[in-house]
C-alpha cells in the first residue's frame, strides 16, 4: 500500500496551496492530474522534437512520426487489441459523434439504439441525433433504485434486439461498474452491436478489451492522467474499417482530384489533418506510467479510501448517497437534506475542497433519481487518508454554517 | 438594505466563510418569490442553479424595480448585493453601473468568471441588457 | 532588424544539434516552432492549474475556465472580431468540415461551390463530401502559371453565383498571397457566403477580418506558434448561430432528455465535450507573444528572407521555383532538373535541413502544374540568413552528389 | 549483387552523404522496369514516392525471384537492398528473414519507420505477406 502511496509526490499540483489551504483534489471524474512523466514528455517535445507527422522526410518529422505511431502501440497493448483497431480523435466526445454518425449510416426508421439511462451527454445526444436523421428510436434500458436492473435489461435486449447497443462501462455520475460483460455477451447472441464508452473506465479498471469482446470502446486520455485534446477509439478492424468517415481532410486521403477522392484504410482514413501529436505522446507516457502500478494493488488501494469515504460520509445525518455502492470506482454523488448541491459545494471549496457539483452532463439520469443535481466527490489513486478526513472536516463544517 | 450597509457588512468578515454565512443572510433578508412567480419564462439562463428574475420601471420615479429569487441560498444572496446595487436607480445610471467594480471591491470577483456554473454574469448581464433598452 | 533576429533566441529547438549538424527548420509551413513562453504556460497549466473546465465551482475549475475563456478573447482581439464570434475547434481540418457540413444543410443540386486550384485537401474534400451529399457541384477557379488568375476568377463567380467561395488565403504548397480582397468583394455583391482558410496567413499577414469582411475563417493553433491539436474558426455571429451543430454531447447542450436535447447559442453550442484546455491556453500564449512583435517590421524580415533565398535559389541552374514570387509569405516551392524531389529532401536532410517534398496535401495543383510533387523551403521570422546560407550550401552538395 | 557486398560496401561508407552516394550506386545497378510492366496495379500503395514491385515464385527452385523499379534513385537503391537480401530465399526463409535487423545493421532503419512518406515498410510488408501465401 506505500508503494501506491508515494506515487502521490508524482503529481505536482497535489501540493498546491489554494488561499492559504492544501489541495483536496477530488473531482478526478472530471479531469484527471498529471503526472511529472507526462508533463516533461510533453514540454521535450516541444523543446527538442516538434515537428508535424507523416509524409515529412526530415529527421525531426521521422522522429515525431515514430513517437506518434509507437504510442498507437502502446494503447493497443494497453487495452490488448491490434495497433491498426485504434483511432486517435480529440476525445471521448468526438469518438462517440464518429461512431454514431458511421454506424447510423445503415440505419432506418425500423431501427432501435439502446442506452442505459445512466449515460453522459456525450452518449446520448448523437444517438439521438442520429435517431433524428434516420428514424431510429432509442431504448433506455431500466434502473432500480440508482442501479441498472440488469435482469430487466436482458429482457428488453432480447424483446427488442436493438441495432446497437451504447452505453457507458462506469457512470461518471454515480462510479457504477456496470455489468457489460454479461450485457454484452447477450447483445453478440443477438447480433446487436457495442459500443462502450470506457471514459471513466480506462484508468480504473484497465480493461481487456479482446476478453470483454465488444465491438467499440471510446476514451479520453484527459481523464486517465493524459493530455487534454485527445482520447481515441477501439474498433474490430473489419467493422471499424467498414464505417464511413466523419471528418475528412489531408493525410486521411490516398488520392484526390477536383472530381473525386479515395481514403486510406482504417485507421488513417479517421484521422485527417494534423494530429495532436503532443497529446498522443502525452498520453502514451501516461499508459506508460499506469503499466508501471500494479492494477490489483491500485484497485484495492481506491477500493479502501472509497469505502473509508463512504462509510465516514454516512456517520453524517441528513446525507443521501446515490447509486451502487458496491460496485464502484470510487465516487461519492450525494445530497445533504434539502440542501442545494451549489451552495455545498461552493462552502466545502472554501476548505480547498474540490468537488463537482450540478448534473454531471447527466441531465436524464438526475431526472430518473429525483434530483435536480449532487456534490459528486471522486478519488483517485494519487488521493490519501488525509483527503478524505480533509473532505469530511470540510462538509462537517460546512453543514454547521448551512444548519 | 442599501449597498453601503453591505460594503461595510461584507468588508468586516473576515475569511470566506465568515463572508458566506453573511452573503446567506442577505439572501434570508430577500423576500421569497411567490410560486405563481417562480416560471421558467423569468428564469435566468446559463445559471447552473435557478434564478428567477424580474425587472420593471417604476414609471413615475423613472427608477428601475428589481425582485429576484433562487433555489440556492448563496445565489440568493448574491442577488441581495444585485438588487441593492441596482434598485432605485434610473436606467441610464443603472446601465453605466459597473457590477464588475462592485464585485471586485467585495473580493466576490470570481462570481462574475465566465464558468457556466456560474449565474451571476448571466443575471448582470441581463440587467444591463434590459436597462439599455428602458432607457 | 536586429530585434526580430534576436527572436530566435525563444526558440529552444532551434539550437538542436541533429547528427552533429545544427537544425536548419524551413518546415514552418507543417508546423510552426514553439517560443519558451507557449511551452511554460503549457508545462505550468499542468503543473498548478490543471482542472476542468466549465460548470466547476471550485477555484481551480473557475480559474481554468478564466483562462480559457479569456483566450477567445485573446484571439478575438488579435483577428478584430468579436469575441462570441469565435469557435475553438481541433483545428483548421474540424473547423472546414464543421463549416461544410453546416453551410450545406441549405445546399441543393442547384447549389454551386467555388473552391481555387491551390486548396489544401482539408478544403476540398470537406466540400466535395457536401456535393456528394447534396447534389450541388463544385467549381474551380482558373490558374495561370500557378498564380490565381484574378481577373478570370472574378468573372466565373460573376457567371455562377457561387453558394459559396471557399479558399485559402495564403497557398500551403506555394506561399501565394490570394487577392482574397478583391474576391471577397465580389462575393459580397453576388451574395456568395465567404469561407476563408487561413490557416497559412494567421502567422505571417495577421489578418483583420472586419477589414476583410468575410464570413468565415479558420486557422490551426499549431502553424502560429501554438500547441497542436486546436485551432478555431470565425464566424459573423448571426451566420455562425444559424449554423446546425457539426458535433454533440455535454457541455453544448441547454437541456438533454431522453426525448429530446436543446442547444446552447453559439459559440458554446459548438464545443461539446471537454475542450482541448492546455492547447487554447497554449495558444493564447502564442498570439501574446506574436502581439509583442511589430508586424510590419516581421513582415519586412521575413520578405528580406524570402528575397534572399529566392534569388540564391534562381542562380542555381536547372532549378524551377512554382508560384508567385511577387505575393508571397515566403516559401519557395521547387524542382531541380528532372530529380525526384524525394532524393532531394532525403539528401538535404543528411545535412540537417528540414525541408517538405511530395504534394503538401495539394494533389490537384501539383497535377496542374504537370509535377508529381516539388520541394517546398517555407520560412518564419525566426530563421535567419545563416538558415539560408546552410540551405543553399546543402543544396549545392546534393545537386553535385546527384549530378 | 549479394548482401554481402552490400553490407561491406555499406560499412565502409562514412556519412549519410557517402552512404547515399553508395544506395544510389546500387540503385544504377539494377535493371530498370520496362515501361509496360510500370503499371499502376504493380505499385505499392503507402509510398510517396513510386515503386512497381513484381515477386514469383521459381518452381523449380522454389525460390523467391523479385523485380522492382521505382521512380527516385534512394528508393530505387534501397530496392536493391532489399531484392538482394529476399531473392533466392525459399517462402518460408523469407518470412522467417528479419528485414528490420537487416536495415538497423546497415544503419538504415530510418527508412522503415512508419512515416508514411516512407514506403520501404511498405515494400517490406507486402513481400513478407506474398512470401507468407507462398508458402
Ligand atoms: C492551407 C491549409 N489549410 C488547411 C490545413 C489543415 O490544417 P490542420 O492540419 O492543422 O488541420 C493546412 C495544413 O497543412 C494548410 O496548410
Ligand atoms: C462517461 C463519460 N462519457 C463521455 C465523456 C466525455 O468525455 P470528453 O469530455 O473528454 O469528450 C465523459 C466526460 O465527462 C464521461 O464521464
Amino acid at each position: 500500500m506505500t508503494d501506491i502511496q508515494s506515487l502521490r509526490n508524482d503529481f505536482p499540483i497535489l501540493n498546491k496551496q489554494l488561499d492559504g489551504q492544501p489541495l483536496c483534489y477530488l473531482d478526478s471524474a472530471a479531469t484527471a492530474q498529471k503526472p511529472n512523466k507526462v508533463i516533461d514528455v510533453i514540454k521535450t517535445f516541444y523543446q527538442d522534437e516538434n515537428s508535424n507527422v507523416h509524409r515529412g522526410l526530415h529527421t525531426l518529422s521521422e522522429n515525431a512520426t515514430v513517437r506518434y505511431e509507437s504510442a498507437r502501440e502502446t494503447i493497443a497493448s494497453f487495452l490488448n487489441v491490434e495497433t491498426r483497431e485504434i483511432v486517435w480523435t480529440s476525445g471521448a466526445t468526438e469518438s462517440l459523434n464518429l461512431l454514431a454518425y458511421g454506424l447510423s449510416a445503415c440505419f432506418n426508421s425500423d431501427s432501435v439504439i439502446a442506452i442505459s439511462p445512466f449515460e453522459h451527454h456525450a452518449n446520448i445526444v448523437p444517438w439521438q441525433e442520429a435517431c433524428q436523421r434516420t428514424g431510429a428510436t432509442l431504448l433506455v434500458l431500466p434502473m432500480l433504485d440508482g442501479v441498472l436492473d440488469e435482469q430487466g435489461a436482458i429482457a428488453l435486449l432480447k424483446q427488442h434486439k436493438p441495432d446497437v447497443l451504447a452505453m457507458g462501462h462506469v457512470s461518471n455520475a454515480l462510479g457504477n461498474i456496470h455489468p457489460i460483460e454479461s450485457l454484452i455477451s447477450v447483445c453478440k447472441a443477438i447480433g446487436t452491436i457495442t459500443v462502450i464508452d470506457g471514459a471513466q473506465s480506462l484508468l480504473h479498471l484497465r480493461p481487456d478489451l479482446k476478453a470483454l469482446d465488444c465491438d467499440f470502446y471510446v476514451f479520453s486520455a484527459h481523464k486517465a492522467l493524459g493530455p487534454t485534446g485527445v482520447g481515441g477509439l477501439y474498433g474490430k478492424y473489419q467493422q471499424l474499417n467498414a464505417l464511413p468517415v466523419y471528418k475528412t481532410g489531408g493525410e486521411m486521403i490516398r488520392e484526390v482530384s477536383f472530381e473525386r477522392s479515395s481514403y486510406r484504410e482504417a485507421p488513417g482514413k479517421f484521422e485527417p489533418g494534423t494530429p495532436n501529436i503532443s497529446g498522443v505522446i502525452g498520453f502514451a507516457a501516461a499508459i506508460d506510467y499506469i503499466n508501471e502500478i500494479d492494477p490489483s494493488a491500485l484497485q484495492r488501494y481506491e477500493q479502501t479510501l472509497y469505502h473509508a469515504l463512504l462509510e465516514k460520509l454516512k456517520q453524517i445525518e441528513g446525507i443521501t448517497v446515490y447509486g451502487d455502492t458496491q460496485n464502484n470506482v470510487g465516487v461519492v454523488s450525494f445530497n445533504y437534506k434539502s440542501e442545494h448541491h451549489y451552495d455545498l459545494a461552493t462552502l466545502l471549496n472554501t476548505y480547498g475542497v474540490a468537488v463537482r457539483s450540478g448534473h454531471h452532463c447527466t441531465q436524464p439520469l438526475m431526472k430518473m433519481l429525483k434530483v435536480n443535481g449532487t456534490v459528486r466527490a471522486s478519488l483517485a489513486f494519487y488521493n490519501n487518508q488525509d483527503d478524505i478526513e480533509h473532505f469530511i472536516n470540510a462538509l462537517n463544517a460546512t453543514i454547521e454554517l448551512l444548519d | 438594505m442599501n449597498i453601503e450597509h453591505i460594503t461595510k457588512k461584507l468588508s468586516e468578515s473576515h475569511g470566506w466563510q465568515a463572508k458566506y454565512r453573511e452573503i446567506m443572510l442577505l439572501g434570508k433578508q430577500l423576500p421569497a418569490l411567490p410560486d405563481a412567480l417562480k416560471v421558467d419564462s423569468a428564469l435566468v439562463s446559463g445559471c447552473d442553479s435557478k434564478v428567477w428574475l424580474y425587472l420593471d420601471l417604476d414609471e413615475n420615479a423613472q427608477q428601475l424595480v428589481l425582485i429576484a429569487d433562487s433555489d440556492t441560498r448563496i445565489v440568493k444572496g448574491l442577488l441581495a448585493i444585485i438588487i441593492a446595487a441596482y434598485a432605485s436607480k434610473t436606467p441610464e445610471q443603472a446601465s453605466q453601473f459597473n457590477a464588475y467594480e462592485l464585485f471586485e471591491s467585495l473580493g466576490l470577483i470570481a462570481h462574475l468568471s465566465p464558468s457556466r456554473g456560474n449565474g451571476i454574469r448571466a443575471i448582470v448581464e441581463q440587467i444591463q441588457a434590459k436597462a439599455e433598452l428602458l432607457k
